[in-house]
């Protein structure tokens, strides 16, 4: 099993649920953070001071899929979230080793 | 004429209120006729010495200052201004998304600034002024531009207050209604152009109608219309302006898929209950003066907020299952707005109506109406303002009093005039606003703001400003930086 | 007696307000009397000439309305319902968890809107209205149910003011008076539960009380308690049932395990600001009118919860090593609640007296006394309300000045009349509370919510709704549905 | 002299208050004997009758309470309180980072404690009581310490108002003024260092200024500067007092390296609000009264504030692009700060004036004069209060009216008193603050919290206390704990 | 070493820190996300619409731990956070190639 | 590629930034969380009450970089995150199987 870990911006987060939804993904779990990289970050003012906020609110959305699901996984997520535009985000595919349901202890393939 | 006026004057300060707009100089005779025929009662030696004693007070040939209706009337005004700030911002703020709520606050802060100065200019002149009328019945003149040709020690005719406090008191209602219309096209409309709406729809729409209401104007003289704190003059005219402009601005990116709820109900809440305590300055200073009618204002206002309450917490239990906190703030605001223009003309049981009432009608507007027709009234100014107004300028003569009733005229014929200045306002408004929109359209290019600017949130977009920095994190560039700011200085 | 009377009269116009309660038209005549008098220094030929004019005046029977006395009335009206909305709503919605701050938000709002309807159709006629009683000197009657039998000419007896104004002003001490006691079970009642208490309540606890000590019942005219503006009436009646309350209700769900610290500190200080300022009217205003007692009142006001901030910080010094802001926001309302029966009847030190009193007092229930009970008052209203109420009750007593004390009446004696009144008021409003939640228990199954729902939060179980969303995310379902939204619509 | 000054007088009611520090008892006495001239236009019989009548009011001797008057100064006292609770805590609360908002808003709280209590105590009469100054010109007396020598019934000498009520208006400046410094050394001072502070400030800077410029003092006697509601005793106080105590704490950690935006603008935005309708209370309120002076004050204070916030945004969108919510909070402040000494001496046009010329002022403190000299002035206290101060009292010398000039004074000349009175009151604020500051340093150790306290935030180091809690999680460890809590207790 | 990242619902943390604590737990690390999962979300209501809120409120609760300790900490979250309910969430198991503690540079299971 | 994961103190991030920039990192994600561990918690007061938060506000921050890059960045962010006081943090590193960059779908190396 894998971990998709997606890392996009914010107003995609309808459109990637849906899209993994479609591949068939049954759960995700969504973290606010901030990023920096390449896309740079906006101007505030604060009487008449300037200042460059460079973090900017991005979404994580997880989802742990088997390793056949990865590839259709990733494409979900790139066809939905992608804008061809500087800071669209990343993709981390990181492997797990287990997965257990908390409600049932149900283990690995079952769990997802 | 002279000295019936000043009989009425010393006899008792109450006349100043009820009928504002329509009271005549007949009526005033009449009343201080009554006062006379008392003394008349007196020995031929009483009535001379009375005459004497009258003698200074009619020498100075003017009415005296009031120091309780002044008091009140100050009181009354800071209320007012309060609605607007905090109370109407914080209703609004906490009603748009987390990524506007700056926009939404900066709407009502420049409604202050501009309106307030255009008031001391123009604005007062041209809605109250008494002079001689520029276009008849439909505008004041321009004798008070600038408050110039005003003192200090001048009292407002007809009231016992200084006219700087009546000017005063009329600022904060012009300063209000243009930041009602905010809320039906909130989260989209460029900065530039919502303050070049708002100007030319104070002067062009805002300014006559209060002209044609309270100022001497046709809609009071002429029809015979009846607003006693503006049912028309506020709340129609901006309810109605304001659906013109929604539509016309378009629906925001994503509305009716995404949802949209508010960010902070607790402020919205905050706001409600702001607008409420407020209001007793908007209808009870209406009496201009601490009298029988201020108070009777005040107590209708109240009832009608109360039921409003109850009477939308309830349809809600039998709608949905459930009675919201928005709901309850949503109800009190349509409440008051409907028993604005009957406040001083119904009993406390006609104000129980005209709440319960106004729960059901604009409830009906926001929830049927709305969907149905499928405009983006971003906060339902249309719907609560537009609609409440509507229903309240009815009701004022569907509830009126015996007492109330302008001599010789009656009831079926006073709900006429009120059906007629209901339908003018709505048609005056609306033809009006599209005007000036379409207008500052060709001027500006667009009302809004670019699509991405909208995505990202006005308040970076148009203010380079975050409502909330719980974790500060960024770079220090430098102090009063020359040049705009980077990235997104196109949209203001 | 009435000679001794007139002379307190004449010297000057406090009167109004320390004896409200018992304001007789016979007083009334007698402040005219008097002034007759006073003319019959002149010759006979004065002396008939004054007859003659104070004939008018005299012939009509009547006093008139004084201006400054109703802007004032006015004024505090608006200011008390400010207490409500926003200022108790923010104080107690600061103070609970993030997921029941509307619960307790729509708790005032509703209170605004229930009690606001009660109070003109049958409250202000039971507590008020002086015709003839209904139950000997616990009720009065039934002849200004509606205040259809009220015009908005009518003075309140013995007071310069409309009596719409008094019933106005009256009827917002009776809309926070049930909205205090929400603290107390905050965080765990249905909501139908609670209208359903507070509207019995009202009735049944509230309007006698008020009667008994304000509307010239047995409280005020029997035993001789004192009680200007609600120590036991407003704060003694909320806290004792509310204790009563929380018992019955139980203790919420992790209660001395979890920590349950304001969710947000800054809406309660914002509404503790707002109560305090609010408060002037409560105190200042009960003086009906805008006169010395109206003075004193203002200045004990202030310097009590002035104290009260300064001793609770110094004994939380001494106590934990900190000063809180917390702990200054309870102190001012503890203070407030302190001086409230005394206002008008202590000098500015023995204000200082009571509002130090007061935060000993208060901070002795809040932090030792609840522990040792192991009752879940949740926001300290017994505590603060209840226990602050008794101190302020006995504080009257004590520190009264000879100038207040009632004609005839001991020192001591006073004191004793004030502790009866204590506990009559404990009694009867935790017995007819207790009374009222058996019934309501009985009819509707259950007083609390279910313990899932409360965990999930109130504003979600009760209202369906959140109160900060400051990312939204979700999927629109429709406008206006037809039937009760999905899941946990059967809490409320 | 005395005719043109009763003339004045007659004309209407406004004199009350211009002048009010120096109304004398001579003064009050030439306005009866006016009105007895009056009466001898008529015949003699008439006049003996006349004489007769006014006989009565004569022979007391003594001006009467006026109810519009109290009203307005019981509504106006309400008003400035609300001004530091909620707005001023509000105002500087959601400026600073979240972790020191608990701060910030108890800073307001205790100063409306300590500065409560000693106002009643010390404060008032050393400031205001008139029976012998104890340091010539500078200070007042001991006479009316505890307010214990004044009674409910007595009038504040020169207006128709009890004495208590004046003694609370004046109070509401004392709780604010001191609190207006705390911008300035925000985010860093020890708690028990700002109650020391304020307090000795209080007592050394506040009440000398007050006696010199109202109570009597040879400012306004000798120099014959105008100050009507603050500008020199209030703004110009904090604000340079303030620019001395930043200097002296020294600048935050990461200034001008790290981003410190607001936390919440909207907290701002809503004190900004509060501030704008509490100022109503205290320019209208200086009044003394609900008299023209009042109306003049209230409309002059609006139109410089909306002035300010359209003047301001220009500028910004001059200078950066944009216009900030921010901004406007600021430029209202700015406004209303520039009005305050001027406010019933100008016309609306010299109103608007003052207002542009405030928000050129005070942009060019904060966004250039702070970054140039390189304070750390947290929240631009000095910027605006301190600069807004000067400007306005230099203003109301150069946009004084004709009418509004005193007698025989030359415009030329009242601009050199008030220039006089601006370095006067810099000098001897700056002086007596630091050595203030410098006597608590050597007392208390530091005046700063330790670094790591300042990083963590003064909320937890110095109140043990968190702003929010959206997430509880924890353990209780016990009620009522006996000892001080653990770690950094020792930073109050 | 593993991660052990549980998702729970929030009300769970204490149970399941004390549960950890027990197992000799010694260091968590507590994120607030948004789960989407086959628990139903919550209506909303909003002017007399209506809408559905699916991302729930859920905690993501990580420890790191030495191998042989991943099952005594699985059991543990498993025992603290289980309702038997729909919803319970979750927990990943992703190998972990290297632990270092910033205060000291100790490396391995040292730094725990 | 390894993920390199530092839980930091929250004043620290401008230093971790600005040092993980300095050997070449070229994009972060931070993300607020909670942390417990042998730090001590605060004591906060309630009306005279009085309860310890034993969970102390963290960030992570979390870099992606390519293996040999991985011991530049953990000293980076061992050189600007330390005090040398308990608390300081953790940093775990795991081993990822790909990264894609959703604005091109690169992958591997060439996404960072
Ligand atoms: N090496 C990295 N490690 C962790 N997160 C990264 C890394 N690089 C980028 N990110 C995250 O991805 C987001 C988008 O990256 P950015 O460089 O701005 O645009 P793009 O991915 O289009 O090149 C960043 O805001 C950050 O949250
Ligand atoms: N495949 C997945 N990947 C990531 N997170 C998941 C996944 N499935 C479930 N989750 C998380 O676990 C939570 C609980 O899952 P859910 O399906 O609702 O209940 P259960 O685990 O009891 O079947 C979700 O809210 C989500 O945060
Ligand atoms: N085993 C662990 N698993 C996950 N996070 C941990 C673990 N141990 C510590 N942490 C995180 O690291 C932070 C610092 O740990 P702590 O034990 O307080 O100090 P130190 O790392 O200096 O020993 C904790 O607050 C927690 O967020």
């Amino acid at each position: 099993m894998k971990l998709v870990e997606a890392i996009i911006k914010p107003f995609k987060l309808d459109a990637v649920r849906e899209a993994l939804a479609e591949v068939g993904v049954q759960g995700i779990t969504v973290t606010e953070v901030k990023g920096y990289g390449r896309q740079k970050g906006h101007t505030e003012l604060y009487r008449g001071a300037e200042y460059v906020v460079d973090l900017l609110p991005k979404l994580v959305v997880e989802a742990v899929v088997s390793d056949d699901q990865v590839d259709r996984t990733v494409q979900a997520v790139l066809r939905s979230a992608s804008d061809s535009k500087i800071g669209d985000g990343k993709i981390f595919v990181t492997p797990i080793s287990d997965v257990i349901r908390i409600r049932t202890g149900e283990r690995g393939e079952d769990a997802l | 004429m002279i000295l019936s006026r000043i009989a009425d004057q010393t006899a008792a300060d109450r006349s100043t209120s009820r009928d504002r707009p329509t009271r005549s100089s007949a009526e005033q005779r009449s009343r201080s006729l009554h006062r006379g025929a008392r003394a008349a009662q007196l020995t031929y030696l009483l009535f001379l010495l009375s005459l004497a004693f009258a003698e200074p007070a009619r020498a100075q040939g003017e009415p005296t200052l009031d120091s309780g209706d002044t008091a009140w009337l100050l009181t009354s005004s800071a209320l007012v201004l309060m609605m607007t700030l905090p109370g109407l911002a914080l209703f609004y703020g906490g009603l748009v998304r987390a990524k506007n709520v700056l926009s939404v606050l900066m709407q009502c802060m420049i409604s202050a600034g501009a309106v307030g100065v255009l008031w001391i200019l123009l604005g007062y002149s041209l809605a109250f002024s008494e002079q001689g009328e520029l276009i008849g019945g439909m505008l004041g003149d321009l004798s008070a531009v600038g408050l110039s040709s005003i003192g200090p020690e001048d009292l407002r005719s007809g009231t016992a207050v200084p006219e700087y406090v009546f000017a005063m008191f009329q600022g904060m209602f012009a300063i209000i209604t243009p930041a009602l219309m905010a809320g039906a096209f909130a989260e989209r409309m460029r900065f530039g152009a919502y303050l070049g709406f708002i100007s030319s729809w104070l002067l062009l729409v805002y300014v006559p109608l209060a002209h044609m209401v309270w100022g001497g104007g046709w809609i009071a003289s002429s029809l015979g219309a009846l607003d006693f704190a503006g049912g028309l003059v506020v709340h129609m005219s901006s309810g109605f302006s304001a659906l013109a402009a929604a539509i016309l601005l378009g629906k925001r990116h994503g509305y009716r898929h995404d949802p949209m709820p508010p960010h902070s109900l607790p402020l919205t809440v905050v706001g409600a209950g702001m607008l409420w305590v407020g209001w007793f300055g908007f209808n009870g200073g209406s009496a201009l003066g601490a009298n029988s009618d201020a108070g009777l204002a005040f107590l209708t206002t109240q009832t009608a907020a109360a039921t409003a309450v109850i009477g939308w917490a309830l349809i809600e239990v039998l709608h949905t299952g459930k009675a919201t906190v928005l709901g309850a703030a949503t109800a009190a605001v349509a409440g008051l707005v409907a028993i604005t223009p009957a406040c001083a003309f119904v009993s406390p049981l006609g104000a129980i109506a005209i709440g319960a009432g106004a729960s059901g009608v604009c409830y009906f507007a926001v929830t049927v109406l709305k969907p149905l027709w499928g405009y983006d009234d971003s906060l339902d100014v249309f719907g609560v303002h537009g609609m409440g107004g509507v229903w309240g300028a009815l009701a004022t003569g569907l509830f009126i009093t015996e007492a109330a009733l302008p001599e010789g005229v009656g009831w079926g014929a006073q709900i006429a005039k009120q059906v007629l200045s209901i339908g003018f306002v709505a048609v005056y408004s609306i033809a009006i606003s599209v005007g000036i929109l379409l207008a500052l359209r060709v001027l500006l290019g667009s009302l809004r703001v670019e699509s991405e600017d909208e995505q990202r949130g006005l308040d970076l977009s148009l203010h380079s400003e975050n409502a909330y920095t719980l974790q500060p994190a960024g770079t220090m560039v430098g102090h009063a930086p020359a040049a705009a700011p980077r990235e997104h200085s196109g949209a203001a």
